[in-house]
């Protein structure tokens, strides 16, 4: 008897709420972006509140958003992450997988600082600061800025000033891009990491630039003549290599007199190689 | 890694990499509830571990015939099911150890951990996978538990083995003043709040 | 009235009695002159290139209109002396950027304008006249802010002004230059003033001095004696008594509310060589073209309170003092409060310049900045009434919605936290950052 | 009367459900990051928890003890839970948006927090009248509500903080909770049943 | 003219205060010396090991934790350490004064960041830890009594009960006696003389602010007055009573106002102050402790950040009641 009345109980109950929510389905029907839905539907919905949302529908909507990684799901753990990206999956598999690479290789010694900043210890505010205290109005001035947007570590400002990009940690998200005040950083394809770059963003004419910094473009065009390929071009006195023409003959390396052109793989990958390009230059690329 | 083996990765996922308590921070309530002595820690770790691995276990065989609308439900039904049952074979045969983990044993059933699981894992994987699975997160789950416990049992009691004065070992002779606070509540967030710190550190240094 | 004081305020160290006592020098003409374009708040200045030719190698006398703007909150800019025009184009401002700006070599004949003339006696003129006679000669606020003077002589018509506030309170440390204006040039603060409350229809006219320049209220005071609707009220002396609403507070009891100007309250304030400049330029018809500023600090050879041409560079007006020392770790333009540490001393004295100070180690205090230990004294000095470590903090994670919560827009950067914040956080450079942040987005 | 007002004060400050029994951790951890989501949270905590002590006592005592069936206790209640929570969040969604908006979204993780099974069991277990039985559910709570609310004001400066790199997060979070516990100490042996 | 090296450049204000986060604290350990001075006078040279032990172990925890060989740095670990001594009993054996020092400082202070982010009173984290860890230590009947100008006492040897653990006896105390310090308490407690001297110099410096010594202490006495169990004739008499006995004093004027834990606001200074006082009566008069300082203290330092919340001060100028 006892294992009816446990069979009746049960059943009884289940099927009193069974029906109840399922009326209250019904009646109270509310219309939902389908893809909340089919993002709910693959998440765990324990409703555990791990991910800091209110639940497994607020922490969908989320994602359908883009506010949050699709990885946010916590017990789900990565099976579920990839479902989900697979769920939203088509821009992320479009996308090319970036680095960051800081355009600026004026680091304490070779660029000069024009007065003594005391304050605030950032590069936005310093910036605006009667134009930064380095003489170059267009060189980093290496408060961190990117450092603190980077929501992986992945930059660090090095000995010399200047952030390095640690190229593992690296996602290419570019939120370091937007907060640089001055655009030093660029996200660019990973692939092989090939090309060489000018690793300069001044505009000056080429006179200032060498008295305020002695590895910064002064736009002699001896590299845009020498290119084999034609990828360099003059932009408003800067010299810019296209790394999609780039062929890596490096004959432009040699005949740049402040030596601001290095290939990219002797861009420093993290925060050990501490020396700047010439010392990491050895470095094979992979 | 995961290429090696899946039976291996399954396992290690639970121990380490996504340790429960550790890394996801879930069912912290018999984490903090259960861990005066090191004996319930046990003893609610491999509860919750027969529970999980036997719930992963039959959703996994089921999984083909539960319709995806009511799946939680009867997940929970799974789980509630075995969870009664763990609650009475310790009732029946560890008396004293039901008597200890107390409200905690039924509330087994509310834990995350094993939600999560029947959802993320048994529902999609194998019968087999999701056994190693539960194995996995059972080892990390009571790995953890024991590791609280017998911190806070050392420092809050001075012994190990207790609280049953025969099993019972003194482990700083008659004249040690326990640390209580260990034994209490603030202690029990406290001594879990550095071994969080002390593991994140761990992990850090070995990069996993 | 009596003394009553405004809520927080601190109590630097002062440092007035370096030039207190010295009379104003008067600086031989200089060299050359640099004249930006910008002085003032508001629309700034355009060349008057087409039509008077001001070009390079135009000749030009003292008093002649430079630039201008037909905007209604602008001054326009004269030639402070007579020469040649050898430079237009950017240089730099004591403001951090760099500013057109007009240079003249001096011709060492000073010869002015033939246009300058006395505008008659103030019975003559009428409201509308002295407002065009002040906007004429480019006057405005020298207490610093260079607000232009006729803007706050022109009222709106629901607005009725019955208070004009001199303020010669002078709460920064180390400047004197007002000080010496009220001893010296008493009876033309007084004259400015009756032309100013011409000018708005005003009943009564105050005149605020703090205690710590007896000197001053004694030399004010006997001169006011005579009339009737003028009084001179003592301040306690606490920085920032010199601010437009402590001030008018601690005068006059009224409160200016939140985000708005004294008019809301009928009054208008200025500053003592705001009413001498309109004093010259009724009498004399000049335009502002000098102006009083203190040199000092322990930088300074020889501190001085210096009579100086605008336009003139501030390394010029330095080596008149003896030069600075080569301890100076800063050289900054107005007090040390509120004013503006310079990357170079190679700067053009404006309108605004009330200082010049070069200050060593012996008056700046250089430490690095620790965390927050929430002693809330910045909360109890605040005059506004602020939180300025909540703001501070809220403004440096980027919250800026709280730090609008918090009222950041009402502060007016006085650095009475920075100055007795013992962490040494450099709080009113985070409000400022929060403040432009939030004027960004209302923008938008 | 008396007993009530002893069983409220106790729930809310000497027993306070999460910094003295540990029940609804988890979301206390992970909802406490934001005042505004506490505060929202704490609603839906409060109300649910009494409708949940009040529906699992009744069915308890009126439909599993005659039966002789209190073995199905946790099935019975972490269904009957679940399916509370999921009509009233149906319920509100359609009825009332705003309310949801405040208080239904965070009806769902509910479900799992074992706060709300937790009353449900202790309720039945400390042998509560009907009436004791939701000022229970009530107190407990509220006390929830309390904890979650104050961690939330302490997270939302600890966010400030610089707090050390392997301690972030949770480990500081539940440091903090056990201070805020060992403050709670204070009350300890105030009033007993 | 020629300027030599660069100028320095920075946002105003140009000249600062002289004051530092160091020199406040040495202002508060110049507070707290009147104090220290009793305790060693009333409880003999246990008193001053008791406090050289804590200070030291304080500073050495801080200085490790943050591998800095400056020991003293901004003399916060030095308050800390201070204040945990003046909040102990006089036989406390050593081992529990290492273990209360550097818990205070690492799970009080360091685990938020250090100085400036901690949550609640260090010294008062490592006192609770120590009250829940050895109760019997910290809290029981039996205190040392105080031996005036017996250096070389040792306190573990006389004992008396506390005031508080026994109201009804407070009687054989007369306030006078109470208000120098010469009762049965722990260490710093009992002088509340002292503890005003020291107090008065904060105020006078501007260190701390009233309300909150004011609220609580006011606090703490209406309540004595109206519950505190009229053990004296006049019922003004218990108000009085609960204010100098125990730790009201040291909690009032050293503790509850540490800057760091407490509210920014002057209307949320009173709100605490206030708060502290109704926690400690109530623990106080209906918990099993004697004693509920430490733990009112704790409790409102947890709602500090909603009481700054609510007590945004009106700004000058403001409306009231703005939108």
């Amino acid at each position: 008897m006892q294992i009816i009345y446990a069979i009746i109980a049960l059943g009884l109950i289940g099927l009193v709420f069974g029906i109840l929510l399922s009326l209250a389905a019904k009646v109270f029907a509310v219309k939902v972006d389908p893809r909340v839905d089919k993002v709910k539907d693959s998440l765990p919905g324990a409703n555990c509140g791990a991910c800091g949302y209110a639940g497994c529908s607020q922490f969908a909507e989320a994602v359908v958003r883009g506010e949050v990684n699709p990885s946010g799901c916590i017990p789900g753990g990565t099976e579920t992450a990839k479902a989900l990206a697979a769920e939203l999956g088509i821009d992320f598999a479009e996308t090319e997988p970036l680095v960051a690479t800081v355009f600026c290789i004026g680091d304490n010694e070779k660029a000069a600082d024009r007065f003594i900043y005391e304050g605030v210890k950032n590069c936005a505010v310093a910036g605006r600061f009667y134009g930064g205290f380095k003489a170059c109005t267009y060189g980093c001035l290496g408060l961190g800025d990117c450092a603190r947007a980077c929501p992986f570590e992945a930059i660090e400002i090095g000995p010399h000033g200047l952030p390095v990009v640690d190229q593992e940690a690296c996602t290419g998200c570019g939120l370091c891009v937007n907060a640089c005040p001055r655009d030093l950083i660029k996200t660019l394809p990973r692939r092989s990491n090939q090309g060489h770059l000018v690793l300069c963003s001044s505009h000056d004419r080429g006179k200032s630039v060498s008295k305020v910094c002695s590895v910064g473009c002064i736009a002699c065009r001896a590299c845009v003549k020498i290119c084999p390929q034609e990828a360099i071009e003059m932009d408003d006195k800067l010299a810019v290599i296209d790394i999609d023409k780039c062929d890596d003959c490096g004959k432009c390396v040699p005949v740049c007199p402040p030596v601001t052109i290095y290939p990219r793989t002797a861009i420093p990958k993290k925060l050990a190689d501490i020396e700047h390009p010439a010392a990491a230059a050895s470095e094979d690329g992979s | 890694m995961a290429e090696h083996n899946p039976y291996v990765d399954d396992l290690s996922r639970g121990i380490i990499r996504e340790n429960p308590v550790f890394r996801l921070l879930l069912g912290m309530c018999p984490v903090l509830g259960v861990t005066a002595y090191f004996i319930n820690g046990l003893g609610m770790g491999l509860a919750t571990t027969a529970v999980v691995i036997a719930s992963n276990v039959v959703i996994a065989s089921l999984k083909n015939y539960i319709p995806a609308q009511v799946r939680i439900p009867c997940f929970i039904v799974v789980i509630a099911t075995f969870v009664t049952i763990v609650e009475m074979v310790l009732q029946a045969f560890q008396p004293a150890l039901y008597e200890a983990l107390g409200v905690f044993v039924p509330l087994i059933v509310v834990n995350c951990v094993i939600l999560g699981r029947a959802e993320a894992f048994a529902s999609k994987k194998p019968v087999l996978r999701s056994l190693v699975d539960g194995v996995g997160v059972g080892i990390g789950f009571t790995l953890a538990l024991g590791i609280l416990a017998l911190v806070r049992e050392i420092a809050g009691q001075g012994t190990i083995m207790g609280p049953d004065p025969e099993s019972a070992i003194l482990l700083f002779g008659e004249g040690f003043e326990p640390m209580g606070l260990f034994g209490q509540p603030p202690g029990a967030f406290i001594a879990l709040g550095l071994l969080l710190g002390f593991a994140n550190m761990l992990f850090k240094k070995l990069n996993i | 009235m009596a003394k009553f004081s405004f809520r927080g305020g601190v109590h630097p160290v002062y440092s007035k009695e370096i030039t207190s006592t010295l009379a104003i020098v008067k600086m031989p003409l200089p060299q050359k002159v640099v004249v930006p374009m910008q002085q003032h708040i508001g629309a700034p200045c355009e060349l008057l290139a087409d039509v008077e030719k001001i070009e390079k190698g135009t000749e030009v006398k003292a008093g002649q209109k430079l630039g201008d703007n037909k905007g209604f909150v602008s001054a326009p800019v004269h030639a402070p002396i007579s020469g040649t025009v050898v430079d237009i184009g950017p240089y730099n401002h004591p403001l951090g950027m760099k500013i057109n700006a007009v240079t003249i070599e001096s011709d060492g004949h000073d010869e002015w304008d033939e246009n300058i003339k006395p505008a008659g006696s103030l019975e003559d003129l009428s409201a509308d006249d002295i407002r065009k006679i002040v906007r004429e000669a480019g006057i405005v606020g020298l207490g610093g802010a260079t607000f232009p003077a006729h803007v706050k002589l022109s009222p709106p018509e629901d607005k009725p002004i019955d208070v004009v506030i001199i303020n010669g309170a002078e709460c920064e440390p180390y400047l004197t230059a007002d000080h010496r204006v009220m001893l010296e040039k008493t009876e033309e603060i007084v004259f400015g003033l009756k032309a100013m409350m011409k000018a708005l229809g005003a009943s009564e006219g105050i005149i605020g001095i703090e205690d710590n320049k007896p000197d001053a209220h004694k030399q004010v005071e006997s001169m006011v004696a005579e009339e009737e609707n003028i009084r001179v009220c003592t301040l306690p002396t606490k920085y920032p008594q010199g601010a437009e609403k402590m001030l008018i507070y601690v005068t006059t009891g009224r409160v200016v509310p939140a985000g708005a100007l004294p008019m809301e309250v009928g009054i208008v304030n200025h500053n003592v060589g705001t009413a001498v400049a309109i004093t010259q330029a009724i009498r004399e018809g000049k335009p502002l073209v000098e102006r009083v500023l203190t040199v000092t600090g322990s930088g300074v050879a020889k501190p001085a309170n210096v009579q100086a041409r605008l336009g003139t560079l501030a390394s010029e007006v330095l080596d008149f003092c003896g030069g600075i020392s080569e301890s100076t770790l800063k050289v900054v333009v107005g007090g040390p409060m509120m004013g503006l540490a310079q990357p170079s001393a190679d700067i053009p004295v404006i309108k605004g310049t009330s200082g010049i100070l070069a200050l060593t180690d012996e008056d700046v205090y250089l430490a690095e900045s620790s965390p927050c230990i929430r002693c809330a004294k910045c909360v109890s000095v605040c005059p506004m009434n602020l939180m300025p470590t909540s703001i501070a903090q809220a403004s440096e994670h980027g919250d800026y919605r709280r730090a609008e919560k918090l009222y950041a827009l009402d502060c007016f950067e006085c650095g009475c936290c920075s100055y007795i914040c013992p962490s040494k956080i450099p709080l009113v450079q985070w409000i400022r950052i929060g403040k432009n942040e939030i004027m960004k987005r209302k923008n938008k | 009367m008396e007993r009530l007002l002893s069983i409220i004060f106790i729930y809310i400050l000497v027993e306070n459900f999460v910094l003295q029994r540990f029940f609804g951790i988890c979301p206390f951890l992970g909802v406490s990051r934001k005042m505004e989501t506490a505060v929202g949270m704490s609603m839906a905590v409060i109300f649910v928890m009494s409708m949940a002590t009040l529906v699992t006592w009744l069915l308890y005592t009126f439909v599993l003890i005659p039966l002789n069936l209190e073995y199905l206790q946790i099935v019975t209640f972490i269904l009957v839970i679940a399916s509370l929570v999921q009509l009233v969040e149906t319920t509100l969604r359609k009825i009332s948006p705003t309310l949801y908006q405040g208080l239904g979204i965070f009806l769902p993780l509910i479900t799992t927090n074992c706060a709300i099974m937790a009353v449900a069991l202790l309720a039945v277990r400390e042998e509560f009248a009907f009436i004791e039985a939701v000022v229970f559910g009530i107190a407990a709570s509220i006390g929830f509500s309390l904890a979650l609310v104050i961690m939330a004001g302490i997270r939302e400066r600890l966010e400030l903080a610089d707090v050390p790199e392997v301690l972030k997060g949770s480990a500081v979070t539940l440091i903090t909770a056990g201070i805020l516990s060992l403050a709670f100490q204070g009350f300890r042996g105030m009033l007993t049943l | 003219m020629v300027i030599n090296g660069k100028l320095i450049v920075s946002s105003s204000p140009h000249i600062r205060s002289v004051e530092s986060v160091q020199s406040v604290m040495v202002d508060v350990l110049i507070a707290l010396f009147p104090a220290a001075l009793m305790a060693v006078l009333l409880f003999g040279y246990r008193a001053l090991l008791t406090m050289v032990i804590a200070i030291a172990v304080a500073m050495l925890a801080e200085a490790i934790w943050r591998r800095k060989s400056d020991i003293f740095s901004d003399g916060s670990a030095a308050v800390t350490g201070l204040l945990l001594a003046l909040a102990l009993p006089a036989a406390v054996p050593w081992w529990l004064v290492v273990v209360g020092s550097a818990s205070a400082i690492i799970i009080g202070k360091q685990v938020f960041g250090g100085i400036g982010y901690n949550i609640f009173n260090p010294a008062l984290v490592g006192r609770a830890i120590l009250v829940v860890s050895w109760g019997g230590h910290m809290a029981g009947d039996i205190w040392p009594s105080p031996q005036p100008f017996a250096f070389g006492y040792d306190a573990a040897v006389v004992t008396g009960a506390t005031v508080l653990a026994a109201p009804e006896k407070a009687v054989t105390f007369s306030l006078p006696e109470m208000f120098i310090g010469n009762i049965p308490g722990c260490l710093g407690e009992t002088s509340a003389l002292a503890l005003l001297i020291g107090g008065f110099w904060l105020v006078y410096k501007g260190h701390i602010d009233y309300r909150i010594p004011g609220g609580f202490i006011g606090t703490v006495f209406i309540l004595g007055v109206l519950f505190g169990g009229g053990f004296y004739a006049n019922i003004f008499m218990t108000g009085l009573f609960h204010v100098v006995a125990g730790g009201v004093m040291i909690g009032a004027i050293y503790m509850a106002t540490d800057f760091v834990t407490t509210p920014v606001t002057p209307a949320g200074r009173l709100i605490f102050g206030i708060g502290c006082g109704l926690i400690t009566m109530l623990i106080r008069l209906w918990g099993i402790l004697p004693e509920g300082v430490t733990f009112a203290i704790l409790l409102m330092n947890a709602v500090t950040p909603i009481i700054d919340n609510f007590t945004i001060p009106q700004r000058f100028g403001g409306v009231k009641k703005s939108a």
